[in-house]
Formats: C-alpha cells, sequence, structure tokens
C-alpha cells in the first residue's frame, strides 16, 4: 500500500482544487487561500519522492519551498491591506483598473 | 491493513478540507478549513517518515500562516458578527480546465511505470537536513534568508500607515 | 604611446554632456560655455585630423586605436580615419560648433537639451571613425535616438488637415503634431537599424566571423548573399537617408525639430545614413552594389525629383528645406549609384556640401522661426528691410542649394552628374540637373516671398535682426559654404585619394560574371 | 608687368573692391568710398586690359594659358581653373572693363537719390559682376566658362532684383533666372557629354579633334550648347526675359543686358567656334534663329512706348546678328558686332539714362523736344542711334557690313542661309525705322509736360557718354587691328563698299525716313496703331504667356500634385500602417482584462496542452 503514486494523487488532487479556486476566487484573501494548496501539494511531492529515494533532499526543498512560500504571504497580505487601505474593498475584480 | 485504512481516510478527509477551503461561503471558514487542510498534511508527512516537517508545518503553517491569514481577514473585512463573504465566480470552463489538469496528471502518474516500481527508503533525519543546509545548500539557505529579510521589510514598507 | 585623438574626438562631447549632468539647471552660462567649448574643441581636433591626414596621404588609414571588446565573438574597438573620414569629420566640427552656438539662445532646459546634442554628437563622431561594424552600429544609435526625446521636448507642433484615402489613419495619430513625428522619425529610422542589423549578422558569419571592417572588405562573402544582404543595407542607412519612399519622416521631423536639431539632423545624421550606404553597402558587398546600382541609382533620381517638386508646392519655411534635403539627398544616392570615381568624389563632396548648406538654412529658418513664431511664408514678406543680415545668409545657402558655382553646391552637383554620365547609365544625369532647376524655382521664389518686397508686414515690423553668437553661427556656415566652393580641393584632395582604394573592389566585380 | 600679372589685375581688382564692399559694412555704407572703391576696381581692370593688349599685340601670337587643377579626379584633373589669354580676351576684356568703368561712373550720379545701404549694395553688385564677367572672359575651358556664366547671371538676377522693395522687379529678376538656368541645363549637359565622350572640358584642337572622331558626339554638344546661348543671348523663344529685366538700375540695363552679359553667349560661341565648326547642321540652326530674333524683336520693337523697352528689343536684334552671322560661319563679323554694339548699345542706355533721370519717366510720350534742354545726350543718342541703324562711317556700319557679308557668303554653299539673309536686311531698314521713331519722339516736337524741367545732367553722366561716343563713332577703323589682335581668320577693309553694303545703307535710310513720315509728319498715323494688338499678341500672347502657362499649369500643379501624393498618399500609407497597428493594439489589449484570474486561467489551459502532449508523446515512445 505504500506506493508513491498514492501520494502523488493526493497531491494532483490538491493541486487541481488549488486552481480551481484560484481561477474562480475573487477575493484576494481567497486566492492566497487556494494559493496555499498548490504549496501545499507542491511540498506533499517533494516530501513523498524524498520518502521514495531522494532521501533528506526532498525535505530540504520542501522546507525552502515552506520559507518562500511564507514570504509570498507575507508580501500578499501586505498587498491586500494596502489595496484594502486605498480602495477599501479587495475584490480582484477591480484591481483590472490597471487596464486602463 | 489498519494504516491502511487510517491512510485512506487520513487522504479523504485532506481532500474534503481542501474542498472546502474553496468552497466555504465564508471567509473565515475557509481559513480553518486550509488550518485542518495543513494539519492532515502534517499526519501525512508523519507517515512518509519525515517526522521535522511535519512539526515545522504545524508550528509555521498552522501556527504562523493561518494566524496571519486571519489578521489579514479581520484587518480588511472588519464586519463584525456577519459571514464574512468569499464570492466565487463559478465557470463551467475553469472547472473543465482545473478537472481536464487533475485528470491528465494522474493519467501520467498512473501510466508511469517508474513510478509504479518505486519503494520506500527513509526519509532522512533532522540531522541530515541541518547537514545540508550549513554544508551543500548553504548559499541557497542563507539566499533564502535574505529573502525573508527583504519580504519582511517589504511587507512592512508596504502596509505601514502613512504615506503608502 | 601616441595620443589617441580619434577617441579623444569622440569622448569630448560625451565628457561634456557627462559633466552637464552633474550641473545644476539654473547655471545656464556654464551649461552654455561648456557646449560651446566641447564643440570648439571638437571642431579644433577635426580641423588638426584633417590636415593631418592630408599630410599623411588621405588614402591610407590613420591614427589607428584598436582594443578588444569581446574577443570571442570578434567585437573589438577599432578606430582608423582616412581621407573620408576625415572630411565628414570636419563637416560634423563645423556643424556642431555653428548647432551649440546657435542654441545658446535657447531658454527650455538648455541643459537636457545640449546632454542629448552632445551625446548625439559623440555618436556621430564615432560612426565616421569607426572601422568596427558593431562599433559603427553601436555609435549609429546612439546618435539616432536622442532624436525622439530631442523633438519630442523641445519641437514645435504644427497642423495637417486629414485629407485622401488615409484620412482615418491621419484622424488616429495627431498629425503634424511634435510627439507624432517624433515618433515617426525614430519607428522608421529603428525599422532601418532592424534591418542594418539583419544584414550585418549575415555579413559576420559570411564573412568569417569578424566585424572588422577591414577584414569584411577583404572576405569573400558569396555574391548571392550579397544580393540580398545589400538591400537590406541600402534601405535600412537610406531610410536615414532620407531615401524615397520612406523619406516622409523627414519632413514632419525636421519641421517640427527645434534649430539645433534640425541643423544636426539634416545635416549631420541623414550623412550617416548615406555614408552607411557607402561606406558599408557598397564598400564591403562590391557584388551587392554592383548588382543592385541600377535600382539604388533609378530611386535617387526619383528622390531628386521626388523632393524637388514637394518641395515646390509647400508655403511652410521648414517643409521647403526639409524637401529640399530629401531631394539633395538624392543627389548623394545618385552619385554613390554610378560607381565611378566622379560619382563617389560627388557624392562624398555632396555630403559635406549639404551638410553645410542645410545647417546653415535650419540656422536661419530657426533664427525667423524664434522672431516670428511663424513658419508660413505667405505672411511673410519684406524681411529683407528688417533683417538684412539673415536675407544675405538665406540667399547664400539658396545660391549653393541650387547648385550656384562659387559655392560648394555646385561642385558637388556637377561631379555627380559627371559621374553619372560615365556610369552606365547616362541619363540619370539629365532628371539630376532638371531638380537643379527646380531647385532653383522653390528656392528664389521663397527667398522672394520672405525677403523681397515692400517692408514686412506690420505684426513683424519691430523684429531684430541676427545676433551676437548667431551671427558667428551663420558666418562660420556661411563661408564654409563659399570657400570649400571656390577652391573644393581643400576637401576634394582628402576625398579622391582615398576613393579609388573604395571603388577597386566593385571594379573588379565588373570583371567577374553575373549573379545568378 | 608681364602677362599673368596684367591678367590677375584685369580679373582680380573688381574682386577686391567687390569683396571689400561686402565684408566691411562701414564701407559699404560710406557712398564715397563705395563708389569710388568700385570705379577703382574697374579702372584697375580697365588699365590693366589695356597693358594686356598692349602685350597681346606685341608678343607671341599663341595663347598663354595659366591654369591649376580645380576638380580631381582619382588624382588626374577634371578641370582647370585659370586664365586663357589671347587677343580674343584680351579685347573682350576691354570693352567689358571700358563699358563698365563708364556705367559705373555714370551710376554716381545717377544712384544718388537711393539710401547709402542701397547705394553701397548697387556697387558690391558692380564690382562682383566686372569680376564674374572678368572670369568668364579669361575662362581656360569650358567649365570655369559656365561657372563664370551663371556668375553673370546671379549678378544680373541680384541686380535687375534692386529695387526688390517693387514686386514687378522682383518678378523680373526670378524669371530673368529662372529662364537663363533653365537654358544653363544645355550648358551643363553639354560639359557632360563632352567630358564623358573625350574626356575634357576644353574647346583646344585636340578636344575638337576627338570630338569630330566620336561622329555626332560634336553635334550635340553643339546643340546643347546653343540652347545655353538663346538663354543668356536672348534668343526667340527664351528672348521674354530681357524685357522684363528692363526693371532694374537703367545703368545696369547698360552694362549687363546690353553690352557685355548678354553678350556672353556670343562669346562662348566664339570661344568654342572649333566646336560649332565641326556641327553645320547646329550651325545653320544658329544662323535661322538668330536671323528671325533679329527680324523679330526688331519688330516689337517698333510700336514699344517705353524707351528702355525699346532699347531692349533693339539688343535682342543685335544679338540675333551676331547669332546669325556666327552661325554663318561668320565669326569675325559676330565678334566684331559684339564689341562695336558693346560700345554703342551702352552708350544708348546711358543717354537714355539721361534722360529718364532728367525727365523721371520711361514713357517715350512724357518726353519729346528734349534736343533744346540736353544737348549733350541729344548728340550721343543720335549717334548711338545712327550707329546701331548702321549708317556709313560708324561703328555699327561696319560690323553690321560683316555680318550680311558673312551671310551671302554662306548662301553659296547652302541655299538654306538665304532666309537669315534676307531676314536679317530687312532688319536693317526696321532698325532705322525704330530708332529714328524714338529720337524724333524724345528729343524733338512737342515736350510733354515732364519734360518742360528736364536738364543735362552732372560731369559724372555726361563724361561716360563722351568716352562711350569714341569707340561708337571710331571703332570701326581699327577693325583691321582688332582683326590682328584677335587672329581670327577674314579681312576687313574700311573703304570698300560692298553691293551690299550699299543695299542695307539704302535701306536703312529708308527706314529712317519712314520714321520722319509716320512720326514727324504724322502720316497714315493709324498704321503704328493697328499693328499695335498683332504686335502685342505675338509679344505678350503667345511666347510670354505660353511660358507663364508652362510655369503655372505646368509646374506649379505638378508640384501640387507631388506634394499630395507625398503627404496623402506615401505618407499616408505608413500613416495607415501605424493606424492599423494601433488599432490591432487595441483589440489585442482587450484580453488584458486586469484580473489575475483570468491570466491563471490561460496559463492552465496551455499548462494543460503541454502536459498532455507531452504525456502523449512519452505514450507513443518518447522524444528520439
Amino acid at each position: 500500500m505504500m506506493d508513491i503514486r498514492i501520494f502523488l494523487s493526493l497531491a494532483v488532487v490538491l493541486f487541481t482544487i488549488g486552481v480551481y479556486g484560484v481561477l474562480t476566487r475573487r477575493n484576494a484573501v481567497g486566492i492566497l487561500l487556494s494559493i496555499e494548496l498548490l504549496a501545499n501539494a507542491v511540498n506533499l511531492n517533494l516530501v513523498a519522492f524524498g520518502h521514495f529515494g531522494a532521501g533528506a533532499v526532498g525535505q530540504v526543498f520542501a522546507l525552502f519551498s515552506v520559507a518562500l512560500t511564507v514570504t509570498e504571504v507575507i508580501v500578499g497580505l501586505a498587498i491586500v491591506v494596502l489595496l484594502y487601505r486605498t480602495r477599501q474593498d479587495i475584490t480582484v475584480d477591480l484591481a483590472s483598473e490597471m487596464s486602463r | 491493513m489498519l494504516a491502511n485504512i487510517a491512510l485512506i481516510v487520513l487522504c479523504a478527509w485532506t481532500v474534503v478540507s481542501a474542498f472546502f477551503v474553496v468552497a466555504s461561503k465564508n471567509l473565515v471558514h475557509g481559513v480553518f478549513w486550509l488550518a485542518a487542510m495543513l494539519l492532515n498534511t502534517a499526519v501525512i508527512y508523519i507517515a512518509l517518515d519525515a517526522p521535522f516537517l511535519a512539526s515545522i508545518q504545524v508550528i509555521l503553517y498552522t501556527g504562523g500562516v493561518i494566524t496571519m491569514m486571519l489578521f489579514g481577514v479581520m484587518l480588511t473585512l472588519r464586519q463584525s458578527g456577519t459571514i464574512i463573504p468569499n464570492p466565487s465566480q463559478h465557470s463551467p470552463g475553469r472547472a473543465t480546465v482545473a478537472g481536464l489538469f487533475g485528470l491528465t496528471m494522474l493519467w501520467a502518474i498512473w501510466t508511469t511505470p517508474e513510478l509504479a516500481a518505486m519503494t520506500p527508503t527513509t526519509s532522512g533525519s533532522a540531522d541530515e537536513i541541518g547537514k545540508l543546509f550549513l554544508g551543500q545548500y548553504m548559499i541557497p539557505f542563507e539566499a533564502l534568508s535574505v529573502l525573508l529579510l527583504a519580504g519582511m521589510i517589504g511587507a512592512i514598507v508596504l502596509a505601514r500607515k502613512g504615506d503608502a | 604611446m601616441i595620443f589617441p585623438i580619434l577617441s579623444f574626438i569622440v569622448a569630448t562631447p560625451a565628457l561634456a554632456a557627462l559633466l552637464l549632468v552633474f550641473l545644476p539647471d539654473e547655471a545656464k552660462t556654464a551649461i552654455r560655455a561648456i557646449s560651446v567649448a566641447a564643440s570648439a574643441v571638437a571642431l579644433a581636433g577635426s580641423i588638426y585630423v584633417a590636415q593631418a591626414v592630408m599630410a599623411l596621404g588621405p588614402a591610407q588609414f590613420h591614427f589607428h586605436e584598436r582594443y578588444p571588446i569581446i574577443p570571442s565573438l570578434g567585437i573589438n574597438y577599432i578606430m582608423a580615419v582616412d581621407g573620408w573620414g576625415a572630411s565628414l569629420m570636419l563637416l560634423t566640427g563645423l556643424i556642431i560648433f555653428a548647432g551649440s552656438v546657435a542654441s545658446t539662445t535657447l531658454e527650455n532646459r538648455p541643459r537636457e537639451f545640449y546632454i542629448f546634442l552632445l551625446g548625439l554628437v559623440a555618436g556621430v563622431f564615432g560612426v565616421f571613425v569607426a572601422q568596427d561594424l558593431f562599433v559603427f552600429f553601436l555609435f549609429y544609435e546612439i546618435a539616432v535616438l536622442p532624436m525622439y526625446l530631442l523633438i519630442g521636448i523641445w519641437g514645435s507642433t504644427g497642423k495637417v488637415e486629414s485629407k485622401g484615402p488615409f484620412a482615418w489613419a491621419m484622424n488616429q495619430l495627431d498629425v503634424g503634431g511634435k510627439e507624432y513625428a517624433a515618433m515617426k522619425l525614430t519607428l522608421v529610422l529603428l525599422g532601418g537599424s532592424a534591418l542594418i542589423l539583419a544584414a550585418m549578422l549575415g555579413m559576420y558569419f559570411a564573412g568569417g566571423h569578424t566585424f572588422d571592417m577591414g577584414e569584411l572588405a577583404k572576405a569573400s562573402i558569396p555574391p548571392n548573399l550579397q544580393w540580398w544582404l545589400f538591400p537590406a543595407l541600402w534601405i535600412g542607412f537610406g531610410a536615414l537617408a532620407g531615401l524615397f519612399p520612406f523619406h516622409t519622416w523627414s519632413p514632419d521631423g525636421h519641421a517640427a525639430a527645434p534649430t539645433a536639431v534640425s541643423m544636426l539632423h539634416a545635416g549631420v545624421l541623414m550623412k550617416l545614413g548615406a555614408f552607411g550606404v557607402l561606406r558599408v553597402g557598397m564598400v564591403l558587398l562590391p557584388y551587392g552594389a554592383r548588382d543592385w546600382a541600377f535600382t539604388v541609382g533609378t530611386v535617387a533620381v526619383i528622390n531628386i525629383l521626388w523632393g524637388a517638386m514637394s518641395a515646390m508646392a509647400q508655403k511652410d519655411l521648414k517643409y521647403i528645406i526639409a524637401y529640399s534635403s530629401v531631394s539633395h539627398m538624392g543627389v548623394v544616392l545618385l552619385g554613390a549609384a554610378t560607381l565611378t570615381v566622379n560619382g563617389w568624389n560627388g557624392a562624398m563632396f555632396q555630403m559635406f556640401a549639404h551638410g553645410i548648406m542645410t545647417g546653415l538654412f535650419f540656422a536661419l529658418v530657426g533664427l525667423i522661426y524664434d522672431r516670428t513664431h511663424d513658419r508660413w511664408i505667405p505672411h511673410m514678406g519684406g524681411f529683407a528691410n528688417i533683417m538684412p543680415f539673415i536675407a544675405v545668409f538665406f540667399t547664400i545657402g539658396g545660391l549653393s542649394s541650387l547648385g550656384m558655382p562659387g559655392t560648394a553646391g555646385f561642385v558637388a552637383e556637377f561631379l555627380v552628374f559627371l559621374g553619372a554620365w560615365q556610369g552606365p547609365h547616362a541619363w540619370w544625369a539629365v532628371p539630376g540637373a532638371v531638380g537643379a532647376l527646380i531647385t532653383a524655382v522653390y528656392v528664389l521664389r521663397g527667398i522672394k516671398d520672405i525677403f523681397w518686397g515692400a517692408g514686412p508686414p506690420p505684426q513683424f515690423a519691430a523684429l531684430p535682426d541676427a545676433r551676437g553668437a548667431e551671427r558667428v553661427a551663420l558666418v562660420v556656415l556661411g563661408t564654409a559654404l563659399i570657400v570649400f566652393g571656390v577652391w573644393p580641393r581643400l576637401i576634394l584632395d582628402l576625398i579622391d585619394a582615398a576613393t579609388p582604394l573604395y571603388l577597386s573592389a566593385i571594379v573588379a566585380t565588373q570583371a567577374a560574371g553575373v549573379t545568378p | 608687368m608681364n602677362l599673368f600679372n596684367a591678367g590677375l589685375v584685369a580679373v582680380f581688382a573688381p574682386l577686391v573692391a567687390a569683396l571689400l564692399l561686402f565684408v566691411v559694412q562701414p564701407i559699404r555704407y560710406n557712398r564715397h568710398l563705395a563708389g569710388g572703391l568700385s570705379a577703382l576696381g574697374a579702372l584697375a581692370s580697365f588699365a590693366a586690359s589695356l597693358t594686356l593688349v598692349a602685350l597681346r599685340m606685341g608678343g607671341d601670337p599663341a595663347p598663354a594659358i595659366y591654369e591649376s587643377t580645380w576638380l580631381p579626379e582619382a588624382g588626374r584633373s577634371v578641370a582647370t581653373i585659370g586664365m586663357h589669354l589671347d587677343g580674343i580676351s584680351a579685347s573682350m576684356l576691354v570693352v567689358v572693363s571700358l563699358v563698365a568703368l563708364c556705367v559705373q561712373l555714370f551710376s554716381l550720379e545717377y544712384m544718388e537719390t537711393e539710401p547709402d545701404a542701397d547705394f553701397g549694395r548697387y556697387f558690391t553688385w558692380q564690382s562682383l559682376f566686372l569680376f564674374s564677367m572678368a572670369a568668364l572672359v579669361v575662362a581656360p575651358n569650358i567649365l570655369q566658362l559656365f561657372a563664370a556664366w551663371e556668375l553673370v547671371g546671379l549678378c544680373s538676377y541680384l541686380l535687375i532684383g534692386f529695387y526688390y522693395k517693387k514686386p514687378s522687379a522682383a518678378r523680373a529678376a526670378l524669371k530673368a533666372f529662372w529662364v537663363t538656368k533653365f537654358a544653363d541645363l544645355g550648358l551643363l549637359i553639354g560639359l557632360l557629354v563632352q567630358y564623358g565622350a573625350v574626356g575634357s572640358v576644353g574647346w583646344d584642337p585636340a578636344t575638337v579633334t576627338a570630338m569630330q572622331a566620336t561622329g555626332s558626339v560634336a553635334t550635340v554638344v553643339a546643340a546643347l550648347y546653343f540652347l545655353a546661348v538663346m538663354g543668356k543671348s536672348a534668343q526667340f523663344p527664351l528672348h521674354v526675359w530681357l524685357p522684363d529685366a528692363m526693371e532694374g538700375p537703367t545703368p545696369v540695363s547698360a552694362l549687363l543686358h546690353a553690352a557685355t552679359m548678354v553678350a556672353a553667349g556670343v562669346y562662348l560661341i566664339v570661344r568654342a567656334y572649333p566646336i560649332f565648326l565641326a556641327a553645320p547642321s547646329v550651325m545653320l540652326a544658329m544662323s535661322l534663329i538668330g536671323g528671325f530674333t533679329a527680324l523679330f524683336a526688331a519688330l516689337i520693337a517698333i510700336n514699344q512706348t517705353d524707351i528702355k523697352r525699346v532699347l531692349a528689343y533693339s539688343t535682342c536684334s543685335q544679338l540675333g546678328y551676331m547669332v546669325a552671322s556666327l552661325g554663318a560661319g561668320g565669326l569675325f563679323g559676330g565678334y566684331f558686332h559684339l564689341a562695336t554694339h558693346a560700345f554703342f548699345k551702352a552708350m544708348l542706355f546711358l543717354s537714355a539714362g539721361s534722360v529718364i533721370h532728367a525727365v523721371h519717366s520711361n514713357e517715350i510720350s512724357h518726353m519729346g523736344g528734349l534736343s533744346r534742354k540736353m544737348k549733350l545726350t541729344t548728340f550721343t543718342f543720335i549717334t548711338g542711334a545712327a550707329a546701331l541703324a548702321g549708317l556709313p562711317g560708324l561703328a555699327g556700319f561696319f560690323s553690321k557690313d560683316q555680318i550680311l557679308e558673312a551671310l551671302l557668303e554662306a548662301t553659296e554653299h547652302n541655299t538654306l542661309y538665304w532666309a537669315p539673309f534676307l531676314m536679317c536686311l530687312a532688319t536693317v531698314g526696321i532698325t532705322a525705322y525704330y530708332m529714328s521713331r524714338v529720337v524724333f519722339l524724345v528729343f524733338f516736337g512737342e515736350p510733354s509736360e515732364h519734360a518742360h524741367h528736364a536738364s543735362e545732367g552732372g560731369i559724372a553722366m555726361w563724361a561716360p557718354l563722351l568716352i562711350l561716343a569714341v569707340p561708337s563713332i571710331a571703332a570701326g577703323y581699327f577693325g583691321s587691328a582688332f582683326l590682328r589682335l584677335t587672329g581670327i581668320e577674314g579681312e576687313f577693309h574700311v573703304n570698300h563698299i560692298t553691293p551690299v553694303g550699299g543695299l542695307a545703307f539704302a535701306l536703312a535710310f529708308g527706314g529712317i525716313g519712314l520714321g520722319y513720315a509716320l512720326n514727324v509728319l504724322k502720316l497714315g498715323a493709324g498704321l503704328g496703331t493697328a499693328l499695335k494688338p498683332v504686335a502685342d499678341f505675338i509679344e505678350y500672347g503667345a511666347v510670354d504667356r505660353a511660358w507663364l502657362a508652362g510655369y503655372r499649369y505646368g509646374m506649379l500643379a505638378l508640384s501640387r500634385g507631388f506634394a499630395w501624393t507625398d503627404r496623402y498618399i506615401i505618407d499616408g500609407l505608413l500613416n495607415a500602417i501605424g493606424a492599423s497597428v494601433l488599432s490591432i493594439a487595441e483589440w489585442v489589449r482587450g484580453l488584458q482584462t486586469g484580473r489575475v484570474s483570468d491570466y491563471v486561467y490561460v496559463v492552465m489551459i496551455g499548462v494543460v496542452c503541454l502536459a498532455a502532449w507531452s504525456q502523449l508523446v512519452s505514450l507513443a515512445g518518447g522524444v528520439q
């Protein structure tokens, strides 16, 4: 039962859900949540491959990824806060005014 | 056998919580579903023989990130007592694309013989991870620390009150 | 080590521009002094180089400098000058000196203006002395690009009615505006640059992975390839030289540009294009030149007549001069296409003569425009009564442009026509000469309408004549026109000694068979 | 003083004066200095020219040539610049500098009323003209001749446009320049043809032999050169600029448009005569056009009411004589007539100037009865008119006789020469008629109210008239010396009256008699009036208007077409490309919604496609 494909499939499903979230969410924080799903799916992959042959390197990269994701969340949230302060709204549709 | 059942339940529960991250109408609920999903993943890490990473996951993610998310939600959507909306734009096209992506990936995973041949080994201890970080991956590690610092400063600068 | 005079001349304006960057905006006197001093140094250096080359033998290259830049790609910083380069350096020195002196009256952001102007000049000098195609191209772009800002910021806006089958397009584009003019000029020239770059790379790969122009001249690039590369260079460089039908940036651009920019652009930059066609296109691709000569010459003839006829119908002073530039650059291209010694001498001399003449013209037009804030000739008349100095020099410039003996224009046109007659397509000379006649018609009519007649209109009655610095610019250019017209050998000896060597490769191709 | 130095002084003395005047403003603005310097330049030039003649008369008959390379071609010389000093150029220099000197002296007083600046400007151009003309005369090859030829055209333009504030003067200046410039295309292209064929722009025997060897080249070249001559020397139908050129000050008309500049065309033929001789068909055309111009212009002169225009048409007519003569092989006659005509026509013009100065009008009807008030001017004008009409004993008689002789002789070789001969012969009578008309109307009869206060000018005005009167009367008797000096083959006898001469003599007297009958006795008064519309139609209705229409409806309309096409088609296409790019960009821009999820949507579509493709490839056996 310890088949790598199970973990990979789980990651794919998580990733797919995350993608769907990014595609459909209109709220900036909502999108950030979906992105967390994506990142988590990737981490799961890294750890799975580490367990099935690559060794500690898998975890090292997962840790790198975690750190990057955290940074991204920080900056993303800062932008959200900024967005809110200037516009009183964080619906990303309205951010499309940059195309005008 | 029991382990297998437990794993399947775990996986199913992970998928369900992930689904509600995306599907919940209340944003705060969404954040908590994400926390649940992250904790589930931490358990899976343990199952994958990576307890160190699991602890990081719990501390950093479920502790730090979720707090920050809540913080962000509360800061920006200060409607007390009501449901904080999490509007979505559901469309069949988007669902199809996401679904097709998943199916393609699954197809790839289950048709690749190399994957089937893989057997579990050890994941490596915290010891080994530490040596790798301060040895082979020294420079990326340091660069990452600088990036974190920059992200922190950037966040402060961006979110600072006053002349934004 | 020998003093690197060529790099020094190229660097002087560039360094002066750099110095200006660190000056405060308010120090207008210092800004002007530095700019004029830098261009005076460049002029003095050019004169020194010209006479030294004359003494050392204008047929060979002198003042070599060579430093590798990217050795693995065969890119070197090579500077050297022979008679051709020296004569055009002298032209550049004269024009930039007159131009920066004439611009001392500019009040709107003089610092930035001079920075761009001097940067541009450094590029122009560089093109004339660079012997490495890559560096040549680099300098070429340095010279061309500041034009966008110089016109876009300091230019003036006119109005053009939207008519004809493409009125819809004109409505969309604000035709006549300075931004439009700057944009059109830059886009057309960049389009040309893209072609040049492509051809350059073709030469690089076919010519033994070198950009050294001396080695490329010796490399035997296959005639078939040359047949494809030459038109790219011809159109690419030609776009800058006002080649028909890619010349329409010139009238709008020159009309919109401020005085010194028009002077430099028509006076020197258009020559870069013609020089590129001649020095890179024809000298390095002799087979291409031979096979395309008929097309080049015929289009040049169209250029001459087209420019002259279009100039005749203009009522805007700057447009007249701009179209006349198109016409006169046709003479340069015609001379180049003749593939004869006289034709090439004439082409080089015409670059020189037309550079000075058109520099003078644009300086004068600028002076008139500064005073009247009007370029519409029907509004003018009788200006000779209030600005006799300007009238005299306008007449001198006009006479040179119509090829009056005793001015440099005559020598150039006569040599080109002589070359054309000796070449394989003698008939080219006839429309060329007719172009000179048409020039006589529109130039003298313009002089009559602007300067002759009883008194200026009342709103212009109190306008002053040219003043101190402006007079210096006019006298420098006007005197040069006459001196080089009366005794052309001052320049022609420099050019003539180098021409046969450049031409020899093409002469050799005449004997070879036809390109399939 | 040797030949070289004398030549240098003759050519460059006026240039020094001109440059000083042009560059140094205080000199130009000081009328004493300006006039004096200019006249001094002319005087020096005249003295040097006389020296030249003296040296030539005594010395070696071969031409002395001093030249230096002007245009190099691969180290060789395309053309030289320098001086070609022989009898012809020396004699021409004397004529030019003498007339110029007289004209400049005359101008000192005539132009007195001009402001200082204009006065200085006038003398600057006068000096520049004298230099240009001298450079033309001594040119060692056709290129230098062409260069100087254009320069004298420039001076003509500047001097016709001297009163540039007057629209009619401005127009006349442009017209003169354009018409001659058009004709000069012939000279320019002829030079190219000649150089292309034989590699030389000279007229030396070797060049001419080479041209003859190349068949039709000589004919083409000669025809092209003749086109330029027609422009410069105002031959039909390019004569239209000369009458209008009378807008310039009268002394200018005397110097440029009567005596010297217009004769440059004839001088070119004289210089390049070997080339013309090699082209018999061009010679015949020359003769025909010259003869026709002589007759045509004389006919038009009959009805002019402006005294200067009468003289202008008579200049056209006399130039026609010269050209006709040269076309018939009468080199000496043509050249001799050039010289004598220069003297007496300059004198006529200056006398007319004196009259105009006195009555402040050009109109003949504003004059009349001036013989009582201006005795000296009356004398010189009548002398000049008589010389022009060809009365025996005066300069014009001898030279005109030479021409008619030459034409008659040419009929022996080619009967077509009868046409120019008869036209020239008829012109003798007509010339006598219109000149006597002017004399009777201006100097005799009842004075009009303008003429009441007329009086003779000062010494600066009458002295030049008297100086010019000497050669106008006596030049004919120096024909043999002239012949010897110039080295032209021919014979000349003062006291040998030929039958043709007698006939011409009779015609001249007939013309004068007719003039007396019509203008003094007022017989057949309606005749002139009846003929006037016809003459007017010929002149203004046909030739002039044809040129005007060609300019206005040909050139200007065409140029507007070009400009329109350039702006709205060629540039329009460029604009259309630009606008189309903008439109496409506008459309493409619609894809950029600015919504992150939309971008991710598109990215995901791409990812799915890529993933599916790579999966399919690997299932099919991988990429080999």
